[in-house]
């Protein structure tokens, strides 16, 4: 399924964009899943999104848990905790 | 409630009289500035610049502003706060909350900063003495807002 | 520190610029505004009149914004209370404490408030619909003041 | 001994003035027998000063409790519970 992935702050400054449309692999339906499979694009995925690092996850602009599930068409963006205020 | 995203500088003593204007069943306004710093982390700031993440930002300070209001006996709530690049002094952040009795406003008022802090999807980055860098969120912070928790 | 008791009303924006003007530690301000209600144990209230006694007052709030100062790691405080005869919407007091970080500033914001309402010397007489007559003092307002104590 | 003391609030309306110089008997030196002295002044003091109201006491502008000592010269004030802020 087609989804559109944000990164924000130190993410977006290690993958060097901002933003990308993914096709899904069929088996890719959770943030779990997809951030492990976004970490088997090379060292600077892998050193993000293997567990090292928090990087939190929003769907469709909440804020979500590893566990939730993503649908066809959602925005899912990543960042590292937030520090406004 | 009223929740605002801007570049541009506030001014509190009109917001606040904005906030509880010609309603006299307002009897207490607490309220919350935050505000850049010359030092963190023992080096010297010279500009913090704040990103965020449009599309979700104004919600996320909504949805804890209505938190707070199912909460909390208050009347309204005033959330700024700044993107772009700031100086030390520069004002960041404005929380306001009004009420009839103290003791919700000021409730209230430190419940949205301590969601704020840890939820609305805001990061700073510093330039320092020692060059630039992304701030860390802090463990006080996330334990600020866990107290609130059930 | 600063306290004033005064009949004139005050420029909470002013005042709030004033207390952390060119101090870049300043990255906190807490502040409270209490207000006339027009409403008060269910008679309308026409005006509200405070009385004080003034060889004691300014030294009693000088002296709850150093416990304040003592027990909290904040940077100053202000505390402006009018006296006099006051309508709805007109403003009572301002409590408003600088620090580093917020948490510091919230909580001597608020013991300020709670000890000034059980501590410092100032009477509230109402004129409502039903008469006149002196405010009685609120059993929450002790215990709000008690939870701060050892 | 020469005290000064100050009525404020309801006390000061009921008891009509806002100051006055005792000269204390010997035996009143502290603010409870202050008090019940007080209180022997007839109805509107008895009702003011035996205990069915509560008054607040300050020695030259502190707040004390009713233990406290009273010296000659000192400012001793009467009112009710604070109801500022």
């Amino acid at each position: 399924m087609q989804i559109k992935v944000l990164y924000f702050a130190r993410i977006k400054e290690a993958v060097n964009y901002s933003s990308e449309e993914i096709d899904l692999p069929a088996d890719i339906s959770s943030v779990t899943s997809l951030k492990n499979w976004l970490a088997l694009r090379g060292d600077t995925w892998a050193n993000l999104f293997s567990g090292k690092q928090v990087v939190r996850a929003a769907i469709n602009h909440e804020l979500v848990d590893d566990m939730a599930v993503i649908h066809a068409n959602d925005e899912v963006a990543f960042f590292p905790p937030v520090t406004g205020g | 409630m009223s929740v605002r995203v801007q570049t541009a500088d506030f001014d509190v003593g009109a917001e606040l009289i904005q906030l509880r204007a010609h309603n006299p069943n307002v009897g207490a306004v607490a309220s919350f500035i935050g505000l850049v710093r010359d030092l963190n982390d023992a080096n010297k700031v010279s500009t913090l610049t704040l990103e965020h993440y449009p599309a979700m930002t104004e919600k996320s300070l909504l949805a804890i502003a209505q938190q707070a209001k199912a909460r909390w006996d208050i009347i309204d709530t005033l959330i700024i706060h700044r993107v772009g690049t700031l100086q030390p002094l520069d004002q960041i952040v404005l929380v306001a909350v009004t009420s009839a009795h103290r003791q919700a406003a000021f409730q209230a008022c430190e419940f949205i900063m301590d969601y704020l802090k840890t939820q609305a999807p805001f990061w700073k980055k510093e330039l320092t003495d020692a060059g630039e860098r992304w701030v860390e969120a802090k463990a006080t912070d996330d334990s600020a807002q866990q107290r609130w928790q059930p």
